[in-house]
């Protein structure tokens, strides 16, 4: 309904990246192959997973901090159950899916139930679940899954990354229930004004859990196909992914005071950070160059994207 | 209903309880974890010992300072760690290639103010939100560091330099670099108009502006000043040792802004002190210090610090709801 | 018609002594905001000791004149004058210097900060070494407050626990402490029930009498009567006149902010009332709300005075589910129904337009295709979709029917004005289909001219066989529309009355009157 | 809000319990040990077929120009910056490689992994690496071997079949029985120890720890193992754990191991402020320079280091002689430049040498 007013912004990044695709693409000739962009694909798939949950919490007006804490319990958990626990490596994978899930749901709780401020909850949890990741494991890296584990990190399926058909769906998924769905409307109202928002009927300590929940799931989710790409499960997974994730989201336009954002924004904010990264890299920048440019792009499209407002009168 | 007796003030016990909850509760845990702690394990109350813990994390107190008038002006600031590794390392530069040590010490403020006023510009002027200035920023100097030193050590520092190894009458510079700069900060924060612009445009953006205080400036001379307790933090931060690692030091920026939060800075701004920030930095000093001491499992250390922080949050929650 | 006439008549008839005692004068001023042109070529005056009221239409051009004296804009054309020397306003720093203060209708304080600290927050009293004098600072606040009638505050209190109506009173201690020779105070009463009413005029006729000249604006006419020397009347941002309040009735008024004749305020009954659709026995929610019981009927408009802390509001919020009750029992077409959220309560077909339009009932950074949609999103939804075509065109149909004055469904709700902006909560919830309407102060805030559509709109509901429940702080407006009123104090019904038996005095008095904990009725 | 506090004790009180029950030291892994005879007779080396893996079908690069990429565990530091060092050495006396380091800004996997995937991509000849992890690296590195690429690892080795061959600065057991025997000699047999580490995931202090750990049991049976500490590569936390360590152990603490070049260090400064010089030993690995002034005043007696920038050194030499084919499964031992022979163990690994142990009187000659 309010398309163009949305999509101010992810028009600017969409330029943004195209154009950073075709310098990138003239730097290095290695760089517009089919190969190398769908091993990108693969190799940003987990960020881009939580950043999918990331843009709901965001566009609530919260954060969660502890998502890549959450990533790393849950790999240890799927170790701990496999191997020290013995179960089945199916139910293994099951149980450390609901245990991580389970985490984002005590974020939730804490949030809604005992109104702690989002940032603060998610950095005491933060702390707490990968303190639990590094005392559950004691350092100690579980190895050895069987062959057919790998198909979900390393697998392809119609020469896709198998994990990015996952990011495909997932995307898909997010779009639609935040672009189209009731459930998407209460995310936005909940942003812009919570109490608005109860006022109309919305459920909003209900929504607020599920997103939080589902933070908590897509991270797992992300666990699972990480250990399944590295092969072998360390308590010091996902370290400081929160940073790389808000910055996706919020290069994508999403706004960290909740109201607004996209997922095709967040996408596109995913996709620019990588081909920058991937990019730089081909043409021979390093990698501490290329963190310079991606603070200056995210500082430079976040500006951007307040003058373009400011001069519509907005 | 208009009786004039009804509340002739409060007691003066009564208002400092009011305005000083939080910084009262994390008080009371410190003396709380030191009687315990002591008990269990008399040598923790060795003078080496409370020495070297408040010695050693004066820096982080130090910068939660500059962090909570961030805060209390309702914005953040992700990127002091990566700013206190510049720091660090400019004034080692400086140090070793033989300017004087009052410029190794000098220049490198100046040039954390100078950034900070960047950041502060960017944030009051385009109305970008702080987090994602200071990411940016965080990125920037994280990446700018590594591509200009490399990661080299800078050692053979002068002794003179070494201003947070100074111990005037047996107790370590950094202590009294804390102690004093806390009680400015709070003074300042308390008795000068500045200080209270900085409540006034994190409560209330728009009163502020029709209080006659201009909230732009207040916004910048507040990352300025964020910018000057990060300066200091990273001077006792490079002379607390005899080399300078030239990186930038891991999660500083959570345990700072921790610090902050738990000494009772609202991250919605407009309310907090700085004795209550420098007072949870010494609490989470004391805590990690505590628990080598308890002989917790070292694997758990990390599991038992976020649920203490997870405890305090709540425990904060309710007290809070409690007042209200 | 009366316009033409006083549009020759300005404040131009002082001669050059008087005005060089002038506190304030405005000459020819205009502004133009986002190239519509405010305020045009007002010229405006005050004397020492003077209430001079300001009104008009919203968007007639008050909130700029009262930004240009306040020195949060400057004007593009004319002239600022204090005492008869022409000054530039570059801040609101320098207005303050000027003597001149303003109490804005938001109320612009610091939650967070104590009440001696909000009253003197940019002007704070030092020590001789230059820093804050806070032992000072409470005593001129503790006796700023005491010269307003108003010692019974506690100083060293957070703002954010106090009332509106004592927020108000520290905003003008702020003006006194600021030592203002004018003040201006925007819509004062508009969050204000009718006790605190009279309290504010008190202050009010206080402060003239120690020589401030006052820039009153507000809707409310018995006000202007009983507190005004002059009135300026704009309209459209062009200056209508000045006068003085003795030579204009309250009809001259309204013709001359609306610029046409607005016969009847209060519509009439139209049919009889039906059924009992919402019933309540002995309904309490903790110690707010005591022991309700009421019934409302199909087609019928209850009036539920009270003052602010009543426990109206309360009660409303009791029957919508935000609040649930902890006792007793409500029946919606006598069955008994458990109300434990306001999804439960909408889906009873309860409605609630609630008091606080910004906070509570819009979001005003959305649409007021995506506002209506909101208490609506379950049955605009097809299969997991939301239907935007229905959301678009279910938005046109509210447009049309309410006559919201809008570009179209995608204009964004905080660009309407207030009248409009209710009248899209107002859609929003008839979208629901309710047949309860609870309306919370439902023209709070709300200019002449859309208040009577609203009341209109009020009386046409009824007519369709809505049953609605009104809380209001103004009395006129209970008395004219309620077929009933039901009157609380101390969160119990203290008082019913029917058309014929509400008076102003009756009401009054049942409202006011301080009750022991346990005698109320 | 007492549940939880309550919660909160329990917990601690049940990982005290757990701590004192655990026999082995805190922070070695659970890989089994191989400690060497006390008297330092060498074991004897069963000789073990090559199981390095092998590229496929990599072009004919035998005296030709070739573009090597370094990616190291993680960039801005000491000790990498010297083995890039050592790498550009080798490549400059060589004369036809063209070498670079790049890498992550903290040791993480994920991040390394990501490098290498770009590297693969833009068409390097050879990658030497220093592992994060061994198994997470394994299947990037294996699909650089599948492209072609001459892959080569140095400092933290893979699994063997990742890569082909593995530039082993000093075995875990022979780093073990240098810093056991060295602290041994400073406190005697009996002294209590803590060790300061970077983190328990970090597989080469694991292993080290486990191997001292069996060493210390089997020479020195008396030598109290106090403690381990994790102290991030961060040099002030690390000067805080050791302070710590002090200030709780007092006299009971004889000799602090530090686990890496950032520990020694920050260890060796602990001491000399809480004025113990002498009274506390620190025996650890580090680089020279950074120890000199501890050394010097007398604070520290020994150094236990590798040289890295040799090791840089020798990794370079082996890539080229990989990719020349000069070196092929099987061989006993590569020529690398300057260095000379070096030997080949276990298989697929190159040792570079003994540990090599700094003291007063050696270390002035040296500068890394």
């Amino acid at each position: 309904m309010t398309a163009s007013r949305l999509l101010r912004h992810e028009t600017i990044l969409g330029v943004l990246t195209v154009i950073a695709l075709i310098v990138l693409a003239s730097l290095s000739d290695k760089f517009f192959t089919a190969e190398n962009l769908l091993n990108q694909g693969r190799l940003m798939s987990e960020v881009g997973l939580v950043a999918l949950a990331m843009t709901f919490v965001i566009v609530t007006g919260g954060i969660d901090l502890s998502v890549g804490s959450i990533l790393g319990l849950t790999a240890i958990l799927l170790g701990v159950f496999w191997k020290n626990l013995g179960l089945p490596l199916p139910a293994a994978m099951v149980l450390a899916l609901a245990c991580g899930t389970f985490a984002g749901w005590v974020n939730g709780l804490i949030i809604t139930r005992f109104r702690v401020p989002p940032l603060i909850a998610t950095l005491a949890t933060l702390a707490l679940y990968r303190g639990l990741a590094e005392g559950i494991s004691e350092a100690r890296s579980v190895r050895g899954y069987p062959e057919w584990f790998f198909f979900f990190g390393q697998g392809e399926v119609l020469g896709v990354p198998f994990q990015l058909w996952v990011l495909g769906l997932a995307t898909i998924v997010a779009a639609v229930i935040l672009g189209l769905t009731p459930f998407g409307r209460a995310t936005y109202a909940i942003g812009a004004n919570e109490t608005a928002a109860r006022f109309s009927g919305i459920r909003v300590d209900a929504v607020k859990l599920w997103i939080y929940t589902g933070a908590g799931f897509c991270s797992a989710l992300a666990a699972v196909i990480f250990v399944s790409r590295v092969t072998t499960t360390r308590s010091d997974m996902g370290t400081g992914l929160e940073l790389d994730v808000i910055t996706g989201v919020v290069l994508g336009g999403t706004s960290i005071f909740g109201g607004r954002g996209t997922i095709i924004g967040t996408v596109l904010g995913l996709i620019l950070i990588q081909a920058l990264k991937n990019g730089l890299a081909l043409s021979g920048v390093k990698g501490d160059g290329t963190i310079v440019v991606i603070g200056l792009v995210l500082i430079g499209a976040i500006l951007a994207g307040a003058l373009f407002d400011r001069n519509r009168g907005g | 209903m208009t009786a004039l007796s009804a509340h002739p003030g409060r007691s003066a016990l009564h208002r400092f309880i009011g305005g000083y909850g939080q910084e009262i509760v994390v008080l009371l845990s410190i003396v709380a974890l030191f009687v315990v702690v002591g008990i269990i394990n008399p040598r923790f109350l060795s003078d080496t010992n409370i020495n070297s813990i408040f010695a050693g994390n004066a820096y982080i107190a130090i910068a939660a300072i500059g962090m909570s008038m961030v805060i209390i002006a309702g914005h953040i600031d992700v990127s002091v760690g990566a700013l206190i590794g510049v720091i660090a390392t400019i004034a080692g530069t400086l140090a070793v290639n033989g300017y004087p040590v009052w410029v190794a010490w000098v220049v490198p403020i100046l040039f954390a103010m100078a950034v900070n006023a960047g950041v502060g510009a960017l944030v009051a002027y385009t109305r970008i939100p702080s987090i994602v200035v200071t990411l940016g920023m965080l990125s920037i100097l994280k990446g700018g560091l590594i591509s200009i030193t490399a990661g080299e050590w800078i050692s053979d520092l002068p002794t003179e330099f070494m201003i947070a190894q100074m111990r005037p009458f047996g107790i370590p510079s950094a202590v009294y670099f804390m102690v004093l700069l806390t009680a400015v900060a709070a003074l300042f924060m308390r008795y000068t108009d500045f200080g209270r612009s900085i409540y006034a445009v994190g409560g209330n953006m728009e009163a502020a502006r029709a209080a006659g205080i201009n909230p732009e400036r207040t916004v910048v001379g507040v990352f300025i000043l964020h910018g000057l307790f990060a300066g200091i933090a990273g001077i006792l931060f490079a002379t607390q040792l005899q080399v300078i690692q030239s990186t930038v030091p891991p999660n500083l920026e959570l345990t700072v802004i921790t610090a902050s939060v738990i000494g009772g800075v609202s991250i919605l701004g407009g309310t907090g002190t700085v004795i209550g920030s420098t007072l949870a930095a010494i609490l989470f000093a004391c805590i990690g210090s505590a628990l080598i001491f308890l002989n917790v499992s070292a694997y758990w250390l990390r599991a038992v610090l976020g649920l203490l922080i997870l405890a305090t949050v709540l425990a904060d929650m309710a007290r809070r709801r409690r007042v209200t | 018609m009366g316009a033409r006439a006083m549009q020759g008549e300005r404040a131009g008839d002082a001669t050059a002594e008087d005005r060089a005692a002038l506190p304030i004068e405005l000459r020819a001023v205009s502004k133009s905001c986002a190239g519509i042109k405010v305020g045009n070529t007002v010229s405006f005056d005050m004397r020492p000791g003077e209430v001079h009221a300001l009104m008009g239409e919203n968007g007639a051009g008050k909130s700029t004149l009262i930004k240009i004296m306040a020195g949060l804009h400057q004007p593009d054309e004319g002239q600022i004058l204090i005492n008869g020397e022409p000054v530039r306003f570059s801040s609101p720093r320098d207005a303050h210097a000027a003597g001149i203060a303003t109490v804005h209708q938001e109320l612009l304080l610091f939650p967070e900060l104590t009440v001696a600290e909000n009253i003197y927050l940019g002007q704070t009293p030092k020590t001789p070494l230059g820093a804050i004098d806070w032992p000072a600072m409470r005593r001129g606040a503790r006796a700023l407050l005491q010269s307003l009638d108003s010692g019974d505050l506690d100083i060293d209190q957070k703002v954010t626990t106090l009332s509106v109506g004592n927020r108000q009173r520290i905003e003008i201690a702020r003006a006194l402490a600021q030592d203002a020779r004018v003040l201006i105070m925007d819509e004062p009463t508009a969050a204000l029930a009718e006790h605190d009413v009279q309290r504010l005029m008190s202050i009010v006729r206080t402060l003239c009498q120690r020589g401030v000249a006052i820039v009153y604006v507000s809707h409310r006419m018995p006000e202007i009567f009983a507190l005004a020397d002059r009135v300026t009347v704009l309209r459209d941002g062009q200056h209508v006149a000045t006068r003085p309040v003795c030579d204009v009735d309250e009809p001259t008024l309204v013709s001359m902010m609306v610029g046409r004749s607005i016969d009847r305020l209060y519509p009439a009954k139209q049919g009889q009332d039906g059924e009992t659709v919402l019933e309540l026995r002995n309904v309490s929610q903790r110690s707010v709300v005591r022991d309700i019981s009421f019934s409302l009927r199909r087609g019928e408009i209850l009036g539920l005075a009270g003052l602010v802390g009543s426990g109206r509001t309360e009660t409303a919020l009791t029957i919508f589910g935000i609040t649930p009750a902890t006792a007793g029992d409500i029946l919606i077409n006598g069955r008994p129904v458990k109300i434990g959220s306001p999804e439960a309560a909408r889906d009873l077909g309860i409605a609630y337009v609630p008091e606080d339009r910004g906070h509570q009932g819009l979001i005003r950074a959305q649409s007021i295709a995506e506002n209506i949609a909101l208490a609506n999103l379950k049955r605009l939804t097809r299969g997991v979709i939301v239907d935007m075509t229905r959301v678009m065109a279910e938005a046109k149909q509210a447009i049309a029917r309410f006559g919201i004055r809008a570009r179209g469904p995608d204009q964004l709700v905080r660009q309407l004005s207030g009248g409009n902006q209710q009248k899209v909560v107002l859609g929003k919830w008839l979208a629901t289909n309710p047949r309860i309407l609870i309306m919370d102060e439902p023209t709070r805030g709300i200019d002449v001219g859309a208040k009577a559509e609203i009341h209109l709109l009020m009386r046409k509901l009824a007519g369709e066989g809505m049953a609605i429940l009104m809380i209001s702080s103004e009395l006129p407006e209970v008395l004219g529309m309620s077929d009933r009123v039901l009157v609380m104090n101390g969160g119990r019904i203290v008082g019913e009355f029917d058309k014929v038996e509400a008076s102003a005095e009756a009401v009054g008095t049942v409202m006011t009157r301080s009750y022991s904990k346990d005698d109320a009725a | 809000m007492k549940k939880l506090t309550m919660a909160a004790i329990v917990s601690l009180g049940l990982m005290t319990g757990s701590a004192l029950a655990a026999s082995a030291w805190t922070g070695g892994d659970d890989l089994p040990t191989n400690p060497l005879a006390c008297d330092g007779t060498p074991s004897p080396a069963a000789a073990k077929p090559y199981d390095g893996g092998s590229p496929t079908n990599p072009p004919d690069r035998k005296g030709k120009k070739i573009t090597v990429v370094d990616v190291p565990k993680l960039i801005g530091i000491g000790y990498f910056n010297a083995t890039s060092k050592g790498i550009q050495d080798a490549a400059a006396e060589l004369g036809n490689v063209d070498a670079k380091t790049d890498g992550p800004t903290k040791a993480n996997i994920d991040e390394q992994i990501t490098f290498l995937d770009n590297y693969i991509t833009s068409g390097v000849d050879g990658i030497l690496f220093a592992a994060n992890d061994p198994v997470a690296i394994a299947p990037v590195l294996k699909k650089a071997l599948e492209k072609g690429i001459n892959v080569v690892g140095y400092d933290a080795n893979s699994i063997p079949e990742a890569r082909q061959w593995f530039v082993n600065q000093a075995e875990f057991n022979g780093i073990a029985k240098a810093l056991v025997d060295s602290m041994a000699a400073e406190v005697g047999d009996e002294g209590g120890v803590a060790i300061v580490t970077s983190t328990f995931t970090t597989p080469n202090q694991a292993r080290w720890i486990a191997e001292m750990a069996a060493y210390a049991e089997k020479c020195h049976p008396k030598m109290k193992w106090l403690e381990t500490v994790e102290a991030q590569e961060d040099n002030n936390l690390s000067f805080n754990q050791a302070t710590t360590l002090i200030n709780k152990y007092g006299d009971d603490l004889k000799g602090i191991f530090g686990m890496t070049s950032v520990a020694t260090p920050a260890s060796a400064e602990a001491v000399t402020q809480a004025g113990k010089c002498g009274k506390i030993a620190v025996v650890g690995l580090a680089t020279p320079n950074a120890m000199k002034p501890y050394v010097e005043k007398d604070c520290v007696k020994s150094v236990v280091l590798w040289n890295p920038v040799d090791l840089g050194y020798a990794a370079m030499q082996v890539l080229r002689a990989v990719a020349d084919g000069t070196l092929q499964p099987g061989a006993t031992s590569v020529k690398a430049g300057k260095l000379g022979d070096l030997q080949v163990i276990n298989g697929s690994e190159i040792l570079l040498g003994s540990p090599y142990v700094f003291t007063k009187e050696n270390i002035a000659g040296f500068d890394f």
